[in-house]
């Protein structure tokens, strides 16, 4: 009787990034969000809001920060994404178009931020 | 083995593969644990906007009200808007119930001894207990810088 | 430790596979006492009312593993669940969730037991050790054994399996007592086989295949950690694919 | 019906059972095995033995010590040259579980530790915390499944054994899940199906401890050895007869009757050895028929505690200290919590004796042959001569991986020198088999079964207990003789082929039912007392001693020939080598006995 064996799953690698995305997401994104309240609540001044022209500007302008920025943004885009694929799994849908969807956007999501990032750094500073 | 004949006539009870998680609290609970990536993925997009309606703005050495109109208009009429900061709240509350959570799920992937000499394992809310300290001093750090500098 | 009596309504899954097309209930009226197990309310329905109700038991102190089954939706060993514990409400007792209903609490196990079978759930030595001699054991210091021992309590009830949606919803996953095995096996110090598990550890029906509910742990009637031990044998398997990446094998 | 055609067919699963089937399979590959058990291997009631298995490993210990422990444990009734060969198989067997992974509790530097065990002059007993049972079956079930020469029949209730010219080729089972019948030929049939406990009602035993082996030797003329010996372990949980191990003693737990004392120094046991400190062979480690006939005299004395489940007394481990029971006895702590509500961190947990094990069985030579050629038999459901009239704690779990190993090795001899068969006749007694069992379904009695578990239960406690006496036993007899003419006439309510376990659970009493009656018959013809088997009647008391001139013999149970419903007794020699019959003693008295021995011995 041969043993028809089952072929390594790719599974690591995303599950390597969601892992990282999830510490991310409890540990920063509670208090990104209050910020993005805050910058609502306060946008009448431009000037002295939260999330004012010149803290960001300071942000972006900053390779380091604007790094730290995209890596929050790229981890989370993974994570979120990568849970979902799995949900949907959840609701009975097999299908490899989930995978391209979900890790597809994710890229996406990833490599605009990065893009406009770039292009701000070289275009303002 | 090759039956001859059975008697048997198993039972297959349905699975209903859409609503199956509404039958136990338990399941039901992991699904709003999952369900929070969404409100997670919002939370992204919105920085990616914020950063590309930052991105069309011309701020020059002096920045000019049509320059950064783009960016303007994303906090006053995007973030201002009281049916965002609503869903903004409903984010928090969501990633709140994340933190939670993932923090609980983490002692199982740790199993390390106390010591080199005992049997005794680490205890697992010492690993829980770290993670909020973790959580409460990146909060502190991330809000107090938002605020201090505006 | 008075033995007052008062009676519970149980209701209990029927099925009989000659007769009927679907499962059924009947509803009992059990005495009970303070000591009263869910396995002594059947064997009175058998005894009293119904000798043809069918269920698996043997050893009626929660260590055989045959008495898995669902009491009021959940998964428990019905030796080791009390009516005491669910006073003033009605209890209903239906065969183990995610198996075939073989007859009435009896479930076709087959699937489980072929999957514990699977993923090799013995001693691999290496070359070295293939030949010990008969008077003599490999070391293995309390606290070695203590990094896998919680994992090798299992008895095979199937009660996680009942428990976890993920084998629910596909059942062709290795689920939670089997890739707990495998991880107890892995972490041996006597073992040296994990290269010939590492298949089934690294594949979507293995360890992948579990999206932590975990559940199966909160079931588990002998506190084995399942889940715990499939996140340990995730992190066991991302290690290895990492090195994979570096130094393939072939 | 199916047919299977395997060299050796294995009828039980446990311990004993599945250790065969890998030496089988270690021993040649090409032998087809057929492991058949009427439930999944790790269901088997090996699984619940706590204690541990004896091995000797102690530098301050030696074969010579278990045996004669052993022997002396069986008041002599051993077979010695078999008790030899078990204690030097013993280590062996055990590091051969070691090596398939059993997790045997460690020293800290990393060697397998041994603990004290009730009759055991040295620690020899190792154990793998309290679920030593558990630890080995798992193991030997997980080991068993790499050999792909094993084949087996998983919820399969063997029905009848086959046999033809004198010999055994063959069994019938039912296949509970698909309801079908199945005839199994086989060159060798191997008998490992447990004990017989369920025929009393309170014990310890599993539900599917009925003795079935034990019934189809004996109904195809293989006599059962010295049944009327039937171990009381003297510490059940009350109420529901769980087992507190003898390693709660044997770590140092310690017997209160009501008034606090403890009673075992006043029946030969003493003197008191300190609380937490317990002596081998002393106090509460002296054997379980001496510790339950105490609590017997207690109970008629009036000195037991009352509790509304009946008279207990008080097992202490209260100074142990929590995280010493947690780690050595996390069962025990797990079972008096759940079923009695008892915390013994906490508190004394309320024990009584309770049937545990039969010392006797199918009657088989020192290799585990019967007297019917082709047919084998190890573990509980065997008598080969190790356990005398009483058995030593921790015994019997390595006789059953000794014994089942010394079994696959004399089963492959067979199936090595015997031709594959099958033959006509087999398929007719095999098929006569399954009518037998279908006609049951034709019954229209009303008789309950339930009552007749019941009353069979009731009537063993009531005669042939911890003490015995002709008319108790008699009336035992009668009433077992009444209900094997009520037995035939339970009607079953339910036709159904698929999972009957109505219509097997009737197969089952009826097996039952024919081994307690070798057991009462056996009993009352034994005028004597000896181990587990002791007798309070005689012309002046005369059957409360052991008689070595006219009981120094085992006792055999056949099936009458002649069609009467009861056994006929009969008797055979027991083979002494090295050690003389003595007074059994323990405690002080042991020792002095002891110093005298040698002193005799200097003597000379
Ligand atoms: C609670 C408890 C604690 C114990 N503790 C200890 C201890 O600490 N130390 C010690 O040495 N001993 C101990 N013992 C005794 C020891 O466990 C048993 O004697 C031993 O396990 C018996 O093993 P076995 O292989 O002979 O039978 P079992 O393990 O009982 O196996 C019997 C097998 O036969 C099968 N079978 C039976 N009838 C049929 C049939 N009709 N058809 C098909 N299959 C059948 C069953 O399915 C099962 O697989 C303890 C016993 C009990 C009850
Ligand atoms: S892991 Fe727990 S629930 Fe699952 S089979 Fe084992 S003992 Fe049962
Ligand atoms: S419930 Fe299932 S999904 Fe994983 S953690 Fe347990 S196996
Ligand atoms: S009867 Fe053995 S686990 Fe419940």
């Amino acid at each position: 009787m041969r043993q028809f064996l089952p072929t390594r799953s790719d599974e690591p690698m995303y599950w390597l990034m969601f892992g990282a995305g999830g510490m991310v997401a409890s540990m920063v994104l509670p208090a990104i969000t209050v910020i993005l309240i805050a910058a609502g609540l306060t946008s009448g001044d431009l000037q002295h809001g939260v999330l004012n022209l010149g803290q960001v500007a300071s942000i972006f302008s900053n390779w380091f920060l604007s790094l730290v920025v995209f890596g929050i943004v790229f981890l989370l885009s993974f994570y979120a994404l990568h849970r979902m694929h799995h949900s949907s799994h959840d609701f009975g849908i097999h299908s490899k178009l989930t995978w391209y969807i979900a890790y597809g956007s994710a890229a996406a999501i990833s490599f605009i931020s990065l893009g406009l990032q770039l292009l701000m750094y070289v275009k303002f500073f | 083995m090759s039956e001859v004949k059975s008697f048997r006539k198993p039972y297959n009870p349905p699975v209903n593969k859409m609503t199956w998680w509404l039958e136990n609290s338990f399941y039901t609970k992991y699904m709003i644990r999952e369900g929070t990536a969404v409100l997670a993925l919002f939370a992204v997009l919105e920085i990616v906007f914020g950063i590309f309606m930052l991105a069309l703005c011309d701020i020059g050495p002096i920045p000019t009200l049509s320059g950064i109109a783009p960016y303007a208009w994303y906090l006053q009429s995007f973030l201002g808007n009281p049916v965002i900061i609503a869903l903004n709240v409903i984010v928090l509350v969501s990633q709140l119930y994340h933190a939670i959570t993932w923090f609980a799920l983490m002692p199982p992937f740790v199993r390390i001894f106390m010591n080199k000499n005992s049997t005794e394992l680490l205890p697992r809310w010492i690993i829980t207990a770290s993670l909020y300290a973790a959580f409460a001093g990146a909060t502190v750090v991330i809000l107090g810088v938002a605020f201090l500098t505006v | 430790m008075e033995a007052t009596q008062k009676t519970m309504k149980v209701t209990v899954l029927r099925y009989r596979p000659e007769q009927d097309k679907e499962p059924w209930e009947q509803t009992f009226d059990v005495p009970y006492h303070k000591d009263t197990s869910v396995l002594e309310a059947l064997f009175y329905i058998k005894d009293n009312f119904e000798p043809s109700l069918s269920f698996r038991w043997s050893c009626r102190m929660a260590v055989c593993g045959s008495c898995g089954m669902m009491v009021n939706g959940v998964p428990h060993l019905a030796c080791k669940t009390f009516l005491r514990d669910y006073e003033g409400k009605d209890m209903k007792i239906e065969p183990l969730a995610n198996f075939p209903i073989e007859r009435d609490l009896v479930v076709d196990l087959s699937d489980l037991i072929e999957k514990i079978e699977r993923i090799k759930p013995y001693i691999i030595p290496d070359a070295k050790n293939a030949n010990m001699p008969l008077n003599k054991n490999f070391k293995q210091t309390p606290m070695q054994m203590e990094a896998y021992l919680q994992f090798a309590q299992c008895i095979n009830c199937g009660c996680c399996y009942a428990a976890c949606p993920q084998y629910k919803l596909n059942p062709k996953f290795i689920g939670p007592a089997a890739l707990t095995l495998l991880y107890r096996y892995n972490t041996d110090n006597r073992d040296a086989g994990a290269k010939l598990r590492a298949p089934f550890l690294n594949s979507e029906e293995g360890a992948w295949g579990c999206t932590f509910v975990g559940y199966c742990s909160e079931v588990c009637p002998k506190h084995v950690d399942p889940s715990s031990a499939i996140q340990l044998g995730k992190k066991m398997s991302a290690t290895d694919y990492v090195f994979n990446m570096i130094k393939p094998e072939h | 019906m199916e047919k299977y055609q395997a060299d050796v067919a294995i009828v039980g699963a446990g311990g004993t059972g599945l250790r065969a089937a890998i030496a089988v399979a270690q021993a040649d590959p090409k032998l087809k095995v057929a492991l058949i058990s009427k439930v999944y291997p790790m269901r088997s009631h090996t699984v619940a033995a706590e204690g541990g298995a004896a091995g000797v490993v102690r530098d301050d210990d030696s074969y010579q010590k278990h045996f004669e422990d052993t022997v002396a444990g069986g008041d002599w009734l051993c077979e010695q040259d078999v008790v030899e060969k078990f204690v030097r198989q013993a280590p062996q067997e055990l590091y051969q579980l070691e090596h398939w992974g059993c997790p045997w509790s460690r020293k800290p530097d990393g060697n397998v530790n041994v603990r004290r065990f009730g009759g055991m002059k040295v620690p020899r007993t190792w154990f793998a915390a309290d679920k030593s049972g558990f630890h080995m079956l798992h193991t030997l079930y997980q080991t068993s499944v790499q050999f792909p020469s094993i084949h087996r029949f998983d919820e399969h209730f063997v029905l009848d054994l086959l046999e033809e010219d004198g010999e055994c080729r063959g069994v019938v089972c039912y296949d509970l899940q698909n309801g079908v019948f199945r005839q199994i030929n086989a060159k060798a049939v191997f008998l490992a199906t447990g004990g017989a406990g369920r025929c009393y009602l309170f014990n310890t035993n599993g539900g599917i401890v009925t003795g079935d082996g034990m019934a189809l030797a004996y109904r195809h003329g293989v006599p059962l050895r010295d049944m009327e010996f039937v171990q009381y372990h003297p510490t059940g949980l009350l109420g529901c007869g769980l087992l507190m191990t003898e390693g709660c003693r044997g770590e140092g737990g310690v017997l209160y009757n009501k008034d606090g004392y403890r009673y075992l120094q006043d029946y030969g046991l003493g003197p008191e050895t300190p609380v937490g400190k317990p002596q081998n062979k002393y106090m509460e480690l002296g054997p379980r028929d001496r510790l339950s006939q105490a609590f017997w005299n207690e109970s008629k004395k009036g000195r037991t505690i009352k509790y509304p489940l009946g008279e207990a007394v008080h097992l202490d481990l209260t100074h142990l200290g929590e995280k010493y029971l947690h780690e050595r006895l996390p069962l025990i702590c797990e079972l008096a919590m759940t079923y009695s509500g008892v915390d013994p961190v906490k508190a004394p947990v309320p024990v009584r004796p309770v049937v545990h094990y039969t010392m006797g069985g199918i009657e088989t030579d020192g290799n585990t042959a019967t007297r019917m050629p082709g047919l084998y038999a190890g573990g509980e459901c065997a008598s080969v001569g190790i356990h005398g009239a009483n058995r030593l704690g921790s015994n019997s779990l390595v006789e059953t991986i000794v014994f089942g190993k010394i079994g696959g090795d004399a089963m492959v001899e067979r199936a090595h020198n015997v031709k594959d068969f099958d033959s006509a006749e087999l398929t007719r007694q095999a098929e006569a088999a399954e009518k037998r069992a279908l006609s049951l379904f034709d019954v229209k009695g009303t008789e309950s079964m339930s009552k007749i578990r019941h009353e069979m239960g009731q009537s063993m406690e009531d005669g042939v207990g911890i003490y015995r006496e002709e008319e108790s036993m008699q009336k035992t007899i009668d009433v077992l003789k009444n209900l094997q003419k009520r037995i035939v006439n339970v009607g079953l309510t339910d036709r159904g082929r698929v999972f009957n376990t109505e219509w097997m659970n009737l197969i089952e009493l009826g097996y039952t039912l024919d081994v307690a009656q070798c057991m009462v018959h056996s009993a009352i013809n034994r005028k004597e007392s000896r181990g587990s088997h002791q007798r309070l009647d005689g012309p002046d008391g005369a059957y409360k001693q052991r008689d070595d001139l006219n009981f120094l013999k085992h006792s055999l149970a056949f099936k009458s020939t002649d069609g009467a419903d009861e056994p006929r007794i009969d008797y055979s020699g027991v083979k002494i080598t090295t050690f003389q019959p003595a007074k059994r003693v323990y405690g002080a008295e042991a020792e002095a006995a002891e110093k005298a021995r040698k002193a005799a011995q200097e003597a000379k």
